[in-house]
């Protein structure tokens, strides 16, 4: 290898081959039968090792020496492009995390996927996925980042679809596709401006080492930099480019829509791809690209985090169809994860990400459980139900001790109540976003309150979720009283993954102090320079403020869904409708979009048949009514002299057809003849 | 009179000769398979350019893909499309073509007229190219020079090539399917 | 004017010696499928039968030379001799010892390649000229599969000749022995450069070339028209095929170009994967087994020996495995061998890159 | 020595060869044999000229390209020509005046 590289450098080896396991492990399954058992554990081995791999590299990068190594990929006249591996703390970071997520995941898979029948593709997809996803985080090019985008969004496409079978989950798939090309379409866009400007692809020399994007300022109108300067609105065009790639892979606000519908895939899929990291890659795209953003850009993000969250959160709060919550509370979180981004908690954000990572893995792996126990009752008992929807469920905690313990463990988590590693990103957050909103307008107050609201609605829909599922009687049972009941937690390959992932969701991975988040250790590597210590009142105020109100909420739905006691929400109000319909964003897409093109169409085709049919309707009754008179004068009138200007036509027609007859050979004569005579005229002359 | 020069009139006439058949011949066949002889002459007179590779990518590609590509598509169109053909007004000079002959005659003309005017031998960049050894000699090996040009200096247009070639051959694949097919 | 003279005399050798392979070929394909269905074969003419394919000879040569009536004269005429120059012309590249070498040409490889795909021209003038069904429906099937097979072939070559670096046939021999100016690596991690031997061979160079190696013998059989690929004279449903109106010496040069064939392909194959005229002994430390072996003489004995085991390999074939339909023949072709072939290729850039 | 216009000449009569074949003959696939003639007398022009460029190779490659697009030419002409026979049953070119479907 050492004709490739420059220097041969262990660690970078050894991030070449935790990204390159996968894809080799997705080939040898591409190659088997896909029957075949082999494949689970090919993939799980490929991960396992690319897991130490990627220890080890974070290890050796995080808080210590950035790498970069780079080699000439090709030139386009005089400019070189360059590629390679560039590792900081937010990379291994995210290598880290992701090959750590994915291993329980696929542990899982082997036996959640055990009697599929396309069993060695879906690990080929799997380990596809984790090729891309991993190569995504750790190259240094825009150029290969898009690469790796576009492979991570093919890959999903393939997941979600891969039941094809199912309508619904072709119509997901497509929806997820199409959706992720319009954030793409603003991804390239922003990359080719960054390239016109400053004439390289290199995330280092951009964003990092020589952070030429920081250094540039805009004004007057002009984005200026030391390689000139171009019209201060192609910076807006890139700033709105990378948020439309943004909410497309991490499912914000006007994007949202196909991350519910991608729930079609696999619930471990949902766990790794949906929940934990691809829809991260946004985060992450803003992390790498941060400096793009000015200060008022910066705002607009906060606001539409901010009101994802906020509007995902009243979403999840109706919805019954279990994964359905959970996806919803994932946009949730990751609209807090934007918000923070927006209101310079560019540490807290990615913190955030880590801790959401695990415990919203955790939550989708006991969805897993649920669901795949459910479908058991049905199909042993031969029941028309859907096995996602918490209406039929109830009281499992006694059939499923261990996965009630870590659900409660997950939804400790999401809601953010201490000792949780939830608690720490998430009061992060808000703690910041409250100090970024000190000396603002009024306005610009309500994104801290949006969020601190949104939290407790979170913990609201947390607690319905768990409760409907775990506690009470099982309603199923109420309503088919016959139906016999085999179900249990499951091997090792379930119990093992979500053990592992309870611990991971709690504190002590991140900080041995489990109340202060800026003790954390991942916080404290990736906090920005102007950091307010803990002096302001908030640190105080909005932890406690949260928790205690957390837990009336959640005791709220305890009381309402278990006891069913006194007081039931109304189910047909504007607010309910609002939200079971998820605020109709779907139907206005259908009406706002889609209907109009189709109406367009329709017009078009109105208009065709209509005005302009009419208008040759018109033009064809006019010449025939000039026809009829043109026959009554030739009859009686110019006669004689018609015939004379009819032989005269003839004969000219005749002439000139003789040129027209459709002969090539004919045609190539009269062309050459006519080079011909130019060549000798030019001769002559 | 050297062995070369020998050879180039040789070829030359061998070519020529050839497509004159080519052109003049009444059989199809005979026609496309004499045609395989001037491509071969050519590709002799390739070499005599010093140009061995292009020769060798001449026997490859018209020899072994165009001819034969050729031969297949008329022996597909059928037996009839020959026996048509064969019984076509026989006779040596046909009043038809006499235009076609004038017309190649004077085209023939004006271009000799042209090359002898033009006297490509003394033209400055040729002579420059000869001044600074910049002309092939006969033991100066090439191909590894055009690899590496094909990869540098013309890598677009090789590059357009050949994606003109897949467009060629998924509409010739397209077009020469069975009706209805699909 | 000695210089040219030498010319003629290398090319009556070849000739020779493609002539006697040729009766030897014969003899040997009877010997081997006698052996092979455990009957005797000849054994009246000569010794064993030896000087049967001789008597054969001298029979064929009294024939009479029959131009059906319909046949386009002049092309059937032509044809045999078209098939047979082109291979015949296949040898003037072929480097048979380190510096014995007829023609020393920097593209020999692809010379080669270009030369092999005129014998199809020829094909098709034979099949067309005896204006025969058999004939023609012959031709078009052969001049079908040798275009198909043309290319995992070509994409073999290509693996090898990314990994040799040259389209020069000496050259690519020398790189696989103890006379190559590169250093070797055995599996591309020892260092064999003084060892030689069997470790230099390109195959055991670079491994995937093992596999190139099967395809390119498996297309070059098809390239040939020998068993199982030979469905363009598939007298059970062909008679002959493209040669079934051809008489006498005519049918002998036919037969000769195919026996030719066969040795032109092996010899193509030996010398680009299993070591040209290298010897296959390596130095043993002092014992230097492979300097000793590497001159002329031995250099012709080996790649005569080994292009022999090769041909037998091919008669061997032949005698063991039933012919293919020609929708297996194509799906081999396109769907196995061609993707097998890229993937020859790819592994080989990525090798001269990375372990070379 | 031979000199460039003895190529250019042969490149000439070969041209013309091809056009008159290209204009005269009633059959699409003589018609493609011209046009390959006219191809190769202008590629023989490269290569003799390119002669004279050692170190681009401009010549050399631009003839290569020239025959890599001539047979791309020939594949979708003889589609062509073979689609054509399969409708009318003619391949004259003289034949085939009807444009419309």
């Amino acid at each position: 290898m050492s004709s490739l590289l420059p220097y041969t450098d262990t660690i970078i080896s050894y991030t070449i081959a935790a990204v390159a396991l996968p894809l080799v492990a997705s080939l040898i399954n591409f190659c088997l039968p896909v029957k075949s058992k082999l494949a689970g554990w090919v993939s799980t081995l490929a991960i396992l090792l690319g897991c130490v791999f990627s220890a080890m590299v974070f290890a050796a990068v995080w808080d210590q020496q950035p790498q970069h190594v780079q080699t000439m990929w090709f030139t386009i006249g005089t400019t070189k492009i360059f590629a390679g591996i560039l590792l900081n703390n937010l990379s291994v970071m995210m290598l880290l995390l992701v090959s750590l997520i994915a291993l329980p995941v696929h542990i899982y898979s082997t036996a959640y996927m055990k009697y599929d029948d396309r069993y060695s593709r879906y690990f080929t997809y799997l380990s596809f996925f984790c090729f891309s996803m991993l190569g995504l985080v750790v190259v240094d090019s825009l150029v290969l980042f898009y690469a790796f985008w576009e492979l991570v969004g093919f890959s999903s496409y393939l997941l979600i679809g891969f039941w094809f079978t199912k309508d619904k989950a072709v119509q997901a798939n497509k929806k997820a596709f199409i959706m992720n090309r319009i954030g793409d379409i603003g991804l390239l866009s922003a990359i080719i401006i960054l390239f016109a400007k400053f004439h390289t692809f290199d995330i280092a020399t951009l964003f990092i080492s020589d952070n030429l994007v920081f250094k540039s300022v805009i004004h007057d109108g002009l984005w200026i930099s030391a390689s000139g300067q171009i019209p201060a609105v192609w910076q807006y065009v890139a700033c709105i480019g990378v948020f439309m790639a943004v909410a497309a892979k991490s499912a914000q606000f006007p994007l949202h829509t196909w991350l519910p519908d991608a729930m079609e895939g696999p619930t471990s899929v949902s766990a790794l791809i949906h929940a934990a990291t691809m829809v991260a890659a946004g985060v992450f795209l803003l992390g790498r690209v941060y400096p793009l953003f000015t200060d008022s850009e910066l705002t607009v993000l906060a606001v539409i985090g901010c009101f994802t969250a906020f509007m995902a959160a009243t979403i999840a709060l109706t919805q019954n169809d279990l994964k359905r919550v959970l996806a919803y509370s994932t946009i949730s979180q990751l609209g807090y994860m934007i918000l923070a981004m927006g209101v310079g908690a560019y540490g807290s954000s990615l913190f955030h990400l880590a801790t959401h990572a695990f415990f919203k893995c955790l939550l989708f792996l006991v969805a897993g459980v649920v669901i795949h126990e459910m479908q058991h009752i049905k199909e042993e008992n031969d029941l028309d139900i859907d096995p996602q929807n918490i209406q039929y469920m109830g009281g499992l905690r006694k059939k499923l001790p261990l996965t009630f313990i870590v659900a409660v463990v997950g939804s400790l988590a999401l809601i953010g109540i201490p000792l949780t590693s939830g608690y720490l990103s998430k009061d992060g957050i808000l703690i910041q976003a409250f100090e970024w909103s000190e000396g603002r307008s009024a306005w610009l107050k309500l994104i801290p309150a949006g969020a601190l609201f949104t939290s407790w609605l979170t913990a609201f829909y947390v607690s319905r979720l768990i409760v409907k599922v775990f506690f009470g009687e099982f309603r199923l049972l109420k309503k088919y009283p016959e139906i016999k009941l085999h179900i249990s937690d499951g091997g090792w390959q379930y119990r093992v993954p979500l053990i592992l992932l309870a611990v991971c969701s709690l504190f002590p991975l991140f900080s041995l102090n489990p109340f202060f988040y800026e003790k954390a250790w991942l916080f404290e590597s990736l906090k920005p320079a102007e950091f307010m210590a803990r002096e302001n009142i908030y640190h105080t105020i909005i932890p406690i403020g949260v928790n205690i109100l957390s837990v009336f909420v959640i005791y709220a739905a305890y009381a309402i869904y278990v006891k069913q006691n006194t007081f039931s929400f109304p189910q047909t109000g504007f607010f309910y409708r609002l939200s079971y319909n998820q605020w109709y964003l779907d139907k206005i897409y259908r009406k706002a979009i889609v209907k109009p093109i189709l109406g367009l169409g329709k017009t078009c085709f109105w208009f065709d048949r209509n005005v302009i049919d009419g208008l040759i309707h018109l033009i064809e009754r006019t010449s025939r009514m000039v026809a009829s008179l043109t026959a009554w004068s030739d009859k009686h009138i110019v006669d004689g002299f018609l015939h004379l200007m009819a032989a005269l036509v003839q004969s000219i027609g005749n002439f000139a057809r003789k040129f027209q007859n459709g002969k090539v050979q004919y045609y190539l004569y009269s062309m050459l003849l006519i080079v011909l005579v130019l060549f000798i005229l030019k001769i002559l002359i | 009179m050297t062995l070369v020069r020998l050879l180039f009139y040789v070829m030359s006439f061998i070519a020529i000769a050839s497509a004159l058949y080519a052109a003049l011949s009444k059989n199809l066949v005979r026609s496309i398979f004499i045609f395989f002889v001037t491509l071969f002459a050519l590709a002799g007179l390739y070499v005599i350019a010093l140009a061995d590779f292009v020769a060798v990518t001449q026997v490859v590609i018209y020899v072994g893909g165009i001819l034969v590509l050729i031969l297949f598509a008329f022996m597909l169109s059928g037996r009839e499309t020959l026996n048509v053909i064969q019984h076509q007004k026989g006779k040596f000079i046909n009043m038809a073509k006499v235009p076609a002959v004038i017309l190649a005659v004077l085209f023939l003309a004006v271009i000799v007229n042209i090359i002898l005017k033009a006297d490509a031998d003394n033209l400055p960049w040729i002579k420059q190219a000869i001044a600074q050894q910049n002309e092939i000699t006969p033991t100066s090996s090439t191909i590894d020079n055009i690899g590496v040009n094909l990869m540098t200096t013309y890598l677009l247009p090789f590059e357009a090539i050949s994606v003109l070639l897949l467009m060629a051959l998924v509409g010739a694949a397209h077009l020469s399917r069975k009706e209805g097919g699909a | 004017m000695n210089y040219y003279f030498t010319y003629f005399i290398a090319a009556i050798g070849l000739f020779s010696f493609s002539a006697f392979f040729a009766l030897f070929g014969v003899y040997a394909e009877r010997k081997i499928s006698a052996f092979i269905q455990d009957r005797l074969g000849p054994t009246e003419t000569g010794k064993y039968g030896s000087l049967q394919t001789l008597a054969d000879i001298l029979k064929m040569l009294q024939k009479e030379l029959i131009i059906p009536a319909a046949a386009d004269k002049w092309l059937f005429m032509l044809a045999p001799a078209v098939i047979f120059i082109a291979v015949y012309l296949g040898f003037a590249a072929l480097p048979w010892a380190p510096g014995l070498i007829p023609s020393k040409t920097n593209i020999g490889l692809y010379y080669i390649f270009a030369i092999i795909s005129i014998e199809t021209l020829g094909i098709l003038m034979a099949g067309w000229g005896s204006n025969n069904k058999y004939s023609i429906l012959g031709a078009m099937r052969s001049a079908a599969q040798i275009i198909s097979y043309e290319i995992p072939a070509g994409f073999a070559i290509i693996s090898v000749v990314m990994i040799a670096q040259t389209l020069d046939l000496q050259l690519i021999s020398a790189q696989q022995g103890i006379l190559a100016t590169e250093k070797i690596k055995f599996a591309g991690f020892w260092d064999v450069s003084q060892i030689g031997g069997l470790f230099s061979w390109n195959v055991f160079r670079a491994p995937h070339l093992l596999i190139a190696f099967v395809i390119y013998f498996i297309a070059s059989l098809a390239e040939s028209n020998r068993a199982p690929f030979d469905i363009p004279e598939a007298e059970s449903e062909l008679v002959a095929g493209f040669h079934t109106e051809f008489t006498g010496i005519r049918f002998a040069l036919v037969f000769l170009a195919e026996y030719s064939m066969m040795f032109l392909v092996s010899m193509i194959a030996v010398i680009l994967f299993l070591g040209a005229w290298n010897t296959p002994l390596p130095n043993i430390a002092g014992v230097k087994l492979a300097t000793w072996t590497t001159n002329v003489p031995w250099g012709i004995f080996w790649v005569v020996v080994k292009t022999l085991a090769l041909v037998a390999v091919q008669m061997w074939i032949r005698w063991t495995l039933p012919r293919l339909r020609v929708d297996q023949l194509m799906n081999l072709c396109w769907k196995v061998l061609t993707p097998l072939a890229f993937a020859c290729m790819l592994i080989s850039g990525v090798w001269r890159l990375w372990l070379m | 020595m031979i000199t460039l216009t003895d190529f250019l000449l042969v490149g000439a009569l070969l041209f013309c060869t091809g056009m008159y074949m290209i204009v005269s003959k009633r059959n699409s696939i003589q018609v493609l044999i011209g046009i390959e003639l006219m191809l190769n007398a202008a590629i023989l022009n490269l290569v003799a000229f390119g002669k004279y460029d050692k170190l681009n190779n401009g010549g050399q490659v631009f003839a290569l390209f020239a025959i890599v697009l001539a047979a791309a030419t020939t594949a979708v002409a003889l589609a062509i020509i073979l689609n054509v026979y399969r409708r009318y049953k003619t391949i004259d070119p003289d034949e085939i005046k009807n444009l419309r479907d």
